[in-house]
């Protein structure tokens, strides 16, 4: 797995990290054709991704940016840092790329709003 | 009549580019044009007449909701929690004014703050490794008017730095680059086949996490020793034939990115791509440059080096030393081990871009954030200080990735009675000083 | 303002040919003044059995700007275990060689300092080197841009066009708030863009072809055609190889036939600095000798040069010059981080941390060469003492410098140190020489000197009424000099007092107050050019990498400027 | 040799800053005398007696001193910093920087450590009964002055970047090791008894790494030379010997080049 900046988070983050625009940019996970096949995951459906540290709700969706077979992305933002490992190998950066998850079908499930999803992590989202 | 400010100067990334050319309202209130940003930097202008936007320091009630509070309250609640505290994580600085950083450097050197910019989450490794080799670099001038060898290495410019490659480093045409892009020759070294691939003359699809080695096959081959038959799955031939590429250029230049500070190895992977620049001036000209993110995180290394000596996580929580150590004093080891008892964060989004373990144990500390506009950090916090957008509505002093500095311009004025960050961290300042003569 | 009365002290100022005579010194609005023009009001300070001396001025440091700072981060090893704060109303300090800005302003005037010259400003990064001017403390600053590898230069140059240049030097010191003309490795620098350098000063620089004997004299001709306050400022090509001394004494010798034109009482046409690391026999490391004598002999008969000595201090410390080659081949020896940065159209810098180790026969003889430079100057008002901060070792390190040129037994003591002293003394004239630098001299050497080299020696560099109240006060008396070496370099490391513009900001070697410290910049007036006007619009839209809206330092940077106006409309 | 025992009182609330345990700091101090030694914690400025009762005194000199502390000690920075001799020993774990920039004398640590420990080491004897943290035995940012002298064991396993810029001196570990080991070294012997993630003597100019386990990954710079017979920490055995890192740079010796070497158990 990997997280990167894309032109979209990046006008996206502008426009403010509350906007529609955000949300569309960076709740999303990129993956190669073939783990669509393999995992059975439906294009532009929601699916659950869980590393180490937890697991996060993104809609996967295809992209002309390839990555190869078993390489996902999620681009930077709240989403993708649900599941960061905070780990820094004592050089006080976390592994935003390089870290194994499993991906697995979640169509039913909703994805939260940027807000959401971090008040819900510091136990501040009021159910 | 609606007016025009020239050599406007863009606060969202490293590149700093400054022709823009802004139209304001005759009031000087709205932005009605931008011309020369990119899609992003337009967006940041527009942003200032967005509906909603928040103009008043805002507290957080006990049901979560947040009050809209004075000025005068939330400087002296703020005040409050940095005297009182043992330790404060003040956190950001990225995309403020030198000039705030001073003050706010002041702040810290008396309350006891750990001062720590973005480039902790970001371009820290590579300061780590240009303090363990060294580094050969120049000026965006330089590629412009010089180089005919360009990799970029681990970055994706048309999405992070979109003018970059327009203004300095793929299709300008130079003082010895008359022929622009066809007199230079493009290589990107990537995971993905990412939309800067796509211009590249040579991409090389790297195995995600095998840049030290790949780097380390590139020195090897430059000093004609031998390679195992593929490296990080790219096969040695093409190793050996680039690196001859490189050698018969005049001048090289490595721009590399995230790919190579946040994939395991973090410094060393830099480190290593330096040595191989340094190396590669025993044949011809080279050159390496880190593509900074946020526009002004490289003038906070800067404030922070000349004050303190260290570009970034300055610990200065013992009041009569200033102390580095990046593991130790950086803002995640910091919050992950609860070594801090208060956050202060100003101008950037910790509770956006740092992992979810960091973000949680900061909602769990007192917290102020400092930011024009309602972000993830702002809605974890006890308190949000909005402020003008500096390089919009206040000018001053930013670094650009090359270190080269440009002063950034008040396009437009700031609604009624907002503060700037250098007005709040002066009023903040004096309270401190009140308190602690109180004390 | 206070008024001061300093009673019963040995004045040293050659400015007035007093030779530690017991004299008083009035002090008024920041004025030295006849003793009558005080009020009865005036606070007595006792200086009995101590020197007193006008604030000693720094010719050649790098103290602030892009390659300073970077020295300073990317050697976090250079603070660890070397920050503190001292009680009261100062910052807190970091760093051996390469101190922050607020020990710089502290430690210089600890040390007597009121005035350092930035030795290096790239024009394009003029805003960072204000940054840091402007946050240190106390001390009075000024910064001299670097011309002697800047495109424009080249090509103006190379067609002789002084007017045109000269027009654009003072558009550019204007832009930059400039105080004059610094040359580094001239044509070797732009030459290093390509991996190349400039040796002699017949080496032609590549695509431009202009040597780089006819930039220097193009330059002096400019400097004198402008008649700015100081001269050229320059570090010769070939800087620190075996051997060196030739290209030195070459450069030298290109004054020959210039006169000095301007109104400020200057002399020179050229100031030589760090000459200990241009005064360089053998042809390898191995036969490497002093060639200090061979040098000081024309500059002592030259009289229309200054000079500065770059004393090596024998610390661990980190170089850093715009000779960008150099640092490349200097990271080579010693294998040390190598940092450079090339700056589109102007020049470069190179930064290498470098240990001066007394058991390297080199580096005692560079120690050698550096004292034998000073001892050998016949005329002190023309030699000063530099360490080449931060290159031959850090200022913090000139109260020992003074104490080895004052005190011959100092220097002997040192010798007998080193690892292989018998190969130091084989290689230098050191053992032989047994002046010793007089409490007068030094104050030439470090005040008086430096500021008629710069154009200041109408108000500063002397304790005359009229001029600007700048007072050092040492703990040293000249009746009774200490037998013990020792208390030499005490008493230049802590002042007694020290007056800054009729403030005392020292006091007892501690730091009571920050001054009003001043940005000093030269503004020159020059007839309306055309020509450079176009070609500074047409550089700034095809190749620089900003506009040039966005260019100049605007004066929010520099906000107490000392701004010396001068005319070259005629 | 007398005995001083620190036995923690009260954890502090974030990090203890205890430079001042060091025999050289305690020689010739009473036990009233120590309890006022400074401590800090952030701004706080607080002694040892705050956080630890202490009994017994110190000798004359530190080498005639032995300190053992008591407690859990898992959030003391600095223990036995820049030690030149006599003997620290902790019955827990303790945080970072314990036996930095050591210079002599004995420090045992009976749990684990975290990271930064023996920074900078130039002599002593540094004993860790459990676990390591990272830049175990490394230099300080930016320092190309790693350990210089003494020895560090492990009998656990230790993190990523250890004995980075190593110029002298031996590590041995008894477990396993992550990534980054002897990164930047110019000397110095580092002994794992285990398995070793990858990157393995990295920019490696001159120094010994002997690995009795797996390697991971081996660097593209080291090739095979020749199979050697060693005898290491009391083990005989055959090793396979590997020499770089070739796209390092390398000093001559009469000639001829000298290398980084991994000698790989068989």
């Amino acid at each position: 797995m990997i997280t990167c900046r894309s032109i979209k988070q990046g006008v996206g983050m502008e426009a403010g990290k509350t906007s529609q625009k955000y949300f569309d940019a960076c709740s999303i996970i990129e993956m190669h054709a073939d783990d669509f096949k393999k995992l059975g995951i439906w294009k532009n459906t929601n699916v659950k991704v869980t590393s180490s540290v937890g697991s996060v709700i993104v809609k996967a969706v295809e992209t002309r940016q390839d990555l190869y077979p078993g390489l996902g992305h999620i681009p930077m933002g709240p989403w993708a840092n649900q599941i960061v490992p905070a780990y820094t190998f004592s050089t006080g950066e976390p592994c935003f790329k390089g870290f194994p998850v499993t991906v697995e079908v979640a169509m039913n499930e909703p994805i939260m709003s940027a807000v959401d999803v971090v008040k819900n992590a510091c136990g501040l989202l009021k159910k | 009549m609606p007016k025009v400010v020239t050599d406007v100067t863009c606060p969202f990334c490293g590149t700093l580019c400054d022709d823009l050319e802004v139209t304001v309202s005759d009031d000087n209130k709205k932005i009605l044009s931008v011309r020369n940003a990119c899609a992003i930097g337009s967006e940041k202008f527009n942003h200032t007449s967005l509906p909603g936007r928040v103009t008043r320091p805002r507290k957080r009630q006990p049901d979560g909701t947040f009050k809209e509070i004075t000025y005068d309250e939330a400087i002296d609640w703020t005040a409050n929690m940095l005297v009182k505290s043992k330790k404060t994580l003040m956190y950001g600085w990225a995309s403020t004014s030198c000039q705030a950083m001073s003050v706010g450097h002041e702040i810290a050197e008396k309350v006891g703050g750990v001062v720590d910019n973005c480039a902790t989450v970001c371009h820290g490794s590579s300061l780590i490794a240009i303090q363990d080799v060294g580094i050969p670099s120049c000026t965006l001038g330089e590629v412009k008017n010089r180089a005919d060898r360009v990799i970029f290495w681990g970055c994706n410019p048309a999405h992070a730095h979109p003018r970059h490659m327009s203004r300095y480093s793929i299709f300008p045409r130079g003082f010895f680059t008359v022929k622009g892009h066809k007199g230079r020759k493009i290589y990107c070294v990537d995971c993905r086949h990412t939309d800067t691939a796509r211009v590249a003359d040579e991409f090389i699809q790297i195995q995600q996490g095998y840049d030290y080695e790949l780097l380390d096959a590139f020195r090897t081959a430059a000093r004609g020793e031998a390679l195992p038959d593929t490296i990080g799955g790219v096969p040695k031939e093409k190793v050996y034939k680039i690196v001859e590429d490189l050698k018969a250029g005049r001048f090289g230049v490595i721009f590399f990115g995230m790919g190579l500070t946040h994939t395991l190895g973090r410094n060393h992977n830099i480190d290593e791509a330096i040595s191989f620049t340094r190396d590669m001036n025993d044949f011809t000209k080279f050159s390496i440059i880190a593509m900074r993110g946020h526009w002004n995180v490289t003038g906070s290394g800067q404030v922070l080096s000349w004050q303190y000596g260290f570009p970034y996580a300055v610990d200065l929580s013992r009041r009569n030393k200033a102390r580095y150590q990046t593991g130790e004093t950086t803002s995640v080891d910091l919050l992950v081990r609860n070594e801090v008892e208060a956050c202060f964060n100003i101008a950037t989004d910790p509770g956006a871009h740092f992992p979810i373990d960091a973000v949680v144990s900061m909602s769990k500390k007192p917290t102020v954030t400092v930011d024009p506009h309602i972000n993830m950090s702002t809605e974890i916090s006890d308190i949000h200080i909005p402020v003008a957008m500096v390089g919009v509505e206040t000018g001053g002093c930013a670094y650009r990735m090359d270190n080269v500095p440009i002063e950034t311009r008040k396009v437009v004025d700031a609604p009624d009675g907002m503060l700037t960050d250098v007005e709040l961290l002066t009023k903040i300042n004096e309270r401190v000083d009140q308190l602690m003569g109180a004390k | 303002m206070s008024e001061y009365i300093i009673r019963n002290g040995h004045v040293f100022d050659p400015v007035q040919g007093i030779k530690g005579d017991k004299k008083d010194i009035a002090v008024k609005d920041g004025k030295i003044v006849e003793t009558s023009a005080l009020s009865a009001s005036a606070k007595q300070i006792d200086a009995k059995g101590k020197s007193i001396m006008a604030g000693a001025m720094e010719v050649h440091a790098h103290v602030a700007g892009p390659k300073v700072n970077l020295g300073r981060w990317y050697r976090p090893e250079d603070k660890l275990f070397d920050s503190h704060k001292t009680p009261g109303m100062t910052r807190i300090e970091g760093g051996k060689s390469i101190p922050t800005v607020f020990k710089t302003g502290y430690s210089y005037a600890r040390m007597g300092y009121t005035f350092a010259m930035e030795a290096a400003m790239p024009p394009l990064y003029a805003r960072h080197v204000h940054e840091e001017i402007h946050d240190t403390p106390i001390i009075d600053e000024a910064a001299l841009p670097v011309f002697g590898n800047n495109w424009f230069m080249l090509e103006y140059l190379k067609n002789h066009e002084i007017e045109n240049n000269a027009a654009y030097v003072a558009w550019t010191l204007n832009q930059t708030k400039g105080y004059g003309i610094k040359i580094v490795n001239p044509g070797g620098t732009e030459a290093w863009a390509w991996g190349l350098n400039c040796l002699t000063v017949n080496d032609p620089v590549p695509y431009f072809e202009i040597t780089p004997a006819e930039i220097i004299k193009g330059l002096i001709e400019t400097n004198e055609y402008l008649g700015l306050p100081h001269s050229i400022h320059i570090h010769g090509n070939n800087l620190g190889n075996p051997g060196n001394y030739n290209v030195t004494l070459d450069t030298l010798k290109l004054v020959e036939g210039y006169k000095a034109k301007n109104n400020f009482g200057r002399k020179q046409v050229m100031h030589a600095t760090h000459v200990q690391f241009h005064a360089y026999g053998g042809d390898n490391w191995g036969n490497f000798e002093s060639k200090a004598k061979e040098i000081m002999d024309y500059v002592n008969m030259e009289k229309s040069i200054t000079m500065d000595t770059g004393n090596v201090t024998l610390d661990e410390t980190t170089t850093m010059t715009a000779d960008g080659p150099f640092e490349h081949h200097l990271g080579g020896l010693n294998h040390l981080k190598w940092a450079n940065v090339d700056v589109e159209l102007e020049t470069a810098a190179g930064v290498v941390p470098y240990i001066y180790s007394p058991n390297i026969t080199v580096c005692g003889i560079q120690w050698a060469i550096g004292l034998e430079l000073a001892l050998y100057a016949k005329d002190p008002m023309r030699c000063f003492i530099t360490t080449d901060h931060p290159n031959a070792g850090p200022f913090t390190r000139y109260p020992r410098v003074i104490k080895w040129l004052m005190s011959k037994k100092a220097r002997d003591a040192q010798i007998k140190a080193f690892k292989n002293s018998d190969k130091v003394v084989a290689a230098t004239n050191i053992a032989t020489m047994d002046r010793e630098i007089t409490l007068y001299e030094l104050a030439a050497m470090t005040r008086a000197g430096p500021a008629a080299s710069l154009g200041l020696g109408k108000d500063y560099g002397g304790l005359k009424p009229g001029m600007n109240a700048d007072i050092a006060i040492y703990n040293i008396n000249p009746d009774n000099m200490p037998s013990d070496p020792e208390e030499i370099e005490k008493a230049f490391s802590g002042v007694a007092y020290l007056f800054k513009d009729g403030k005392i900001c020292v006091k007892d070697g501690t730091v009571v107050d920050n001054g009003n410290k001043r940005t000093f910049w030269v503004d020159v007036k020059v007839k309306p050019n055309k020509q450079v006007a176009h070609d500074v619009k047409e550089k700034f839209l095809k190749y620089y990498s900003v506009n040039e809206g966005n260019y100049p330092v605007p004066d929010s940077f520099a906000p107490h400027p000392y701004v010396i106006a001068v005319d070259a409309t005629q | 040799m007398k005995t001083v025992t620190l036995t923690v009182k009260q954890a502090p609330e974030l990090y203890l800053e205890c430079e001042n345990i060091t025999p050289d700091t305690f020689a010739g101090k009473k036990a009233d005398e120590i309890a006022q030694l400074p401590a800090y914690q952030g701004k706080e400025d607080t002694t040892l007696g705050e956080y630890f009762t202490i009994a017994g005194e110190a000798g004359a000199t530190a080498a005639e001193t032995q300190i053992i502390l008591k407690g859990d000690c898992s959030k003391m920075k600095y223990i036995g910093i820049k030690m030149t001799a006599g003997e620290v020993i902790v019955n827990s774990s303790t945080d970072m920087y314990t036996g930095g920039w050591m210079k002599g004398g004995k420090l045992v640590v009976k749990g684990d450590v975290h990271s930064f420990c023996g920074l900078g080491m130039e002599g002593g004897e540094f004993i860790i009964e459990g676990n390591a943290g990272n830049y175990l035995g490394a230099s300080y940012r930016g320092d190309w002055r790693g350990m210089q002298g003494g020895i560090i064991r492990v009998k656990g396993n230790v993190g990523s970047d250890i004995c980075t810029f190593m110029n002298g001196g031996e590590l041995i570990v008894e477990g396993n090791a992550d990534v980054h080991i002897a990164t930047h070294a110019e000397g110095g012997k580092i002994v794992i008894k285990g398995n070793v993630n990858r990157r393995v003597g990295g920019q490696m100019v001159k120094g010994e790494v002997i690995v009795f386990g797996k390697i991971g990954l081996m660097m593209p710079g080291y090739k095979y030379t020749k199979d050697v017979d060693l005898e290491v920490d009391g083990t005989k055995a055959n090793f396979a010997e590997y020499v770089g890192d070739l796209g390092e740079r390398h000093p001559k010796r009469k000639g001829e080049p000298v290398y980084g070497k991994i000698f790989l158990k068989k």
